[in-house]
């Protein structure tokens, strides 16, 4: 298994797949800087992109947007989603079907969560808007916060929610000094996967915004420009969303090693 | 009569319709060390976890000091419980660990922090007092985890295989200690352990647990020494069994001679049974009543002593005898030889086959 | 923590949570049932929606895209996400970076990944159509694959490739005979995960699609068909999509357990 | 002098720059059961990886019947391994496991079939042929292990803690048993184990290693009864130590009085040393050329035998003297007791301090 060739074979698709990967990427960061904005040469670096970006006001309220909703969906859906996991775990007989209901958000399409909640909202008569997008994003996130919680609960020792009892402490005591601290690296890295999510969700957003422009994010922003063509602010948009991804979601592995979903 | 310290009174569990312990009563004494002995699944486990609360009882009752702590949750009792995976605070240093209980009745701060102290000093971990318990050692913990229980000043502290993940000469070393430890303090110990040399060494009596019920419960000189039945023969310690023939109080080993006993179990009638005698009382020669021969099959050499395994007509399979390194010395036993051992009456049991 | 009380509270928050999704869903389901088609009234079950999508040329098209689309990205990327997977493995000492290089683009936002790859095929002059949708989706989906087969190999036994070797076989007999033969369940666990992220995925389909219709695929013609509003089709179609997801990842779990991304 | 059937020559490893293994240079025979007896980190499982080709040697050679292997791969070895874990493949019935190794070899299937049931036969798993490894025992799936590599009929069979897996009665019970199975089959075993005990009980050499080094190396009767160092004695059995002071070959105990010892160490010279003597070679009264008086300070009771714990002036820590069950009650030792204790010269070793 450990044969040079194996391995320079491995290697070189490693190389080819990941270049279709990362070329794009890096060009696309890389332009994001160039001073003329164009992809045939390099006149130099620039900030200017993200200047533009600063003055674009319909940008800035699609900035505004999208931290308000993952701002509000993250800390309902890391609430929710970490009362679930720990009611899940407690209620563990009651076993398989409570679990179904609870990951099923993750199988289902987002395009089919995005149509039956518009519908929904219509059904209703919601007026849609900014608070139907951070409903939504709640339902959405629940069950990936629920999963990095449960994650970290597997490896969760119950003796010393016994011992803590065995010690004279009632049961909020409990909660509160024992199970929640050991609890907390997973409940952040949770919110973490949360506001990533919601930051580069788009087509939940779409439809759930309703009509008009009042209620658009940066991944819908970033859809309406793409019409004309990719544009150099569009590469500087695209650079910021991925960085906060990126800072986020490092961020949120560090604190939960190994509960990161698929990892 | 008084009344007894700690009274277990008829207790049963049932999980659903499994009985897991079956009508235990039991009087434990202050300040003894009492070990719960049995294989997985005896029932030992449950029965400490309803003395510590997490676990009602389906039946019978449990008393301390003549009143009835059953009822109670965990957090009211008088009694604590090492866990046997010690179950310390991860995020808490050892001093937060040990002091987490006494914060929980409330004290004064000065009196919380004197008392952690003084513990401390006890298990000898006063320069730890800052560490969180990945940074401890198995030993280590284990000794926080006991300073956790004992801080509380419980009337009674359960402890589960106390010892059961620390390596084997750590073990035989904690043995010792932990029995220092319970007379310095005072406290009523209770034990559960499937280890039966542990139960030996530390307990003053030991409770052989078989499917819920208890087998036999006495100091451990009588344990090893006068086992009630053949199992409690066979669970502790080697034995080696023997089958014979009783008849009106006489038993005929398989080549016909007669095999005299002091131990005769009562349940013993008129027909098939077994005799049994330990490895160490069996001598070479002549000396004792009872006599068998046979081959040297195997030596096992354990260095302290050898174990001989012998071929016998007396039985299917080999008759284990004890040598100690000086008997060997003279004796120079090998494979392959024959010989012929003697033991006495008064160290043979008769168990029903 | 088993107090009735905190128990009725986290069913409260369940039941209203998830309230959210499944109402929405079943609605969608159910409509999709409906004769008369109309969210106002029940006339009756028919699938004569579904009838309507077979004689639908335009979804029928959409369809075939999709499964070519979905096909062929399964297969190259567990090929290549297998591959992947025991060579860094194998590698472990390399390290972290290679892992990072890895799993990036599971961190990196569709709609980011979605640019990057559109500029690229634009600045290397590639015509798009389904081939680019095919590449781009091998892209997306590898380190998805990657992830599952290496979550079943943290607890793979190494020592019995060692026996393998020291009971005299080759290394590419050790190969056939012993890691693959081991690894097999979470190797279609990851191919049916790959192939329900292709079916699902909007963003970057549509972007590396290229200009027409001829290489639109099933969400991208959900999306183009609800500019008129929510239709019976859709609702019949959503109902398709969702369903082909959940037994394909209902499969994979099963065949995976503990292995699959976030669980 | 003919030539060594196994010949390990001054074999060195070193990971980067960490010496792992420090030029072993060994001889082992046809037939015998070696042991490789060390704490973790001896270098014991290094030394054992490299013998199966699993690690590349940085130094020295090894033979077998005067030919190389040091540059073969695993697969072209004469050797065969029995891991830890067992390493069965999960995927595979028993039948095929132990099969595999024969199909390597391209042996007609008939041939294959044939060797299988017979050493199937052998491990009495007959009946279990079918079975994938997660539906056998624990001690089931050891069997199936050995007979994987004992069917390949291998030069050497190496076994890496082939027993560390099993339960306690288990254990004892497969120590005769695996013994029986090398004599059988004629086979060089070499095993790697921390276990002492079980080394003693089943090789027929030990080489104690320490630090990547060999430390002494002997049958077990020679490793236990005549150590050569001081961390050997203490690594096997109980040893007491007892600081001495040494001047031209007389020794002096704490409280000055003589100890006189048969087994000097070469490197004690004049100054501080130790004497050692074994917990059973202790008895109560006068008899041996040594004495020692103390109290007993505890009493282990084991069933089989006492260890008390005596303090005393001659060392800081207790000494522990072994006594029998029938010793014990002629004397009844308690707890407070005066005692007085004598041993001989020929018991007695002189380490350096």
């Amino acid at each position: 298994m450990t044969e040079p060739r194996t391995y320079r074979l491995m290697l070189l698709i490693l190389g080819v797949v990941f270049a279709f990967l990362y070329i794009p990427i890096s060009v696309l960061v890389g332009l994001s800087f160039n001073e003329g904005g164009l992809p045939t040469a390099w006149t130099g670096f620039s900030v200017k992109w993200y200047g533009a970006l600063a003055g674009n006001s319909d940008i800035l309220k699609a900035a505004g947007n999208t931290l308000i909703v993952a701002l509000f969906s993250t800390v309902l859906s890391t609430l929710l989603g970490t009362l679930l996991a720990v009611g899940v775990e407690i209620r563990r007989r009651n076993g398989k079907w409570l679990e179904t209901i609870i990951f099923a958000p993750m199988i289902i399409p987002d395009i089919v969560l995005a149509i039956a909640l518009l519908s929904m909202f219509s059904l209703l008569g919601v007026k849609m808007g900014l608070h139907t997008i951070v409903v939504s994003h709640v339902v959405f996130n629940l069950a990936f916060v629920c999963a990095v919680v449960r994650a970290r609960l597997k490896s969760f020792d119950w003796s010393i929610v016994e011992a803590s009892a065995d010690l004279g402490a009632s049961t909020m005591t409990t909660l509160y000094r024992i199970v929640i601290p050991v609890l907390m690296p997973a409940i952040i890295a949770g919110a973490l996967l949360a506001f990533t999510l919601s930051v580069d969700e788009f087509i939940i957003a779409f439809f759930t915004a309703g009509a008009g422009r009042s209620s658009i994010t940066l991944p819908m922003q970033i859809f309406a420009m793409i019409r004309f063509g990719v544009t150099p602010e569009i590469n500087a948009l695209a650079t910021i969303v991925m960085s906060v991804s990126v800072v986020a979601l490092a961020l949120s592995q560090r604190l939960n090693k190994g509960g990161l979903p698929g990892q | 009569m008084t009344q007894a310290f700690l009274s277990i009174q008829n207790v049963e569990k049932y999980f659903a319709t499994v009985r897991a312990v079956a009508g235990v009563s039991l009087d434990i004494r202050e300040n003894e060390f009492f070990a719960l002995l049995g294989a997985s699944g005896s029932g030992k486990t449950t029965l400490l976890r309803m003395l510590a609360g997490f676990e009602d009882i389906s039946g019978g009752d449990i008393l301390i000091e003549g009143t009835s702590i059953a009822k109670l949750p965990p957090n009211q009792r008088p009694v604590n419980l090492m866990f046997q995976s010690y179950a310390l605070f991860p995020h808490m240093t050892v001093a937060q660990n040990i002091a987490y209980g006494l914060e929980m009745e409330k004290l004064p701060k000065n009196e919380v922090t004197a008392r952690v102290a003084d513990i401390l000093k006890v298990i000898q971990l006063g320069h730890l007092a800052g560490r969180k318990p990945d940074q401890l050692s198995g030993g280590q913990r284990q000794r926080v985890a006991l300073a956790r229980a004992l801080v509380k000043r419980p009337k009674v502290l359960l402890l589960d295989e106390p010892l059961g993940a620390l390596d084997k000469k750590l073990r035989s070393e904690m043995q010792l200690e932990l029995k220092r430890l319970q007379h310095q303090f005072g406290i009523t110990f209770i034990m559960v352990t499937h280890d039966q040399e542990e139960a030996l060494v530390m307990a003053d009596r030991i409770a052989i647990m078989k499917d819920g019920a208890l087998l036999q419960v006495g100091p451990p000189k009588e344990i090893y020494e006068l086992p009630r039945s053949r199992f409690a023969a066979d669970f502790i310690g080697v034995m080696n069994f023997l089958p014979v023939t009783a008849n009106s109080g006489a038993f005929q080993a398989r080549d016909g001679s007669p095999i005299t006993a002091t131990h005769v179990n009562d349940a013993v009638g008129t027909g098939a049974a077994v005799a049994a005698v330990r490895p160490e009382r069996l001598s070479i020669g002549e000396g004792g009543e009872n006599r068998l021969s046979g081959t040297v099959s195997a030596i096992a050499y354990h260095g302290l002593d050898l174990l001989l395994h012998i071929t016998t007509e007396l039985s299917d399979t080999p008759v284990i005898a004890r040598m100690t390194a000086d008997v060997a010395d003279r004796h120079r036993p090998e494979t392959g030889q024959p010989i012929a051992l003697s033991w006495s009456a008064r160290d043979t049991h008769i168990f029903p086959a």
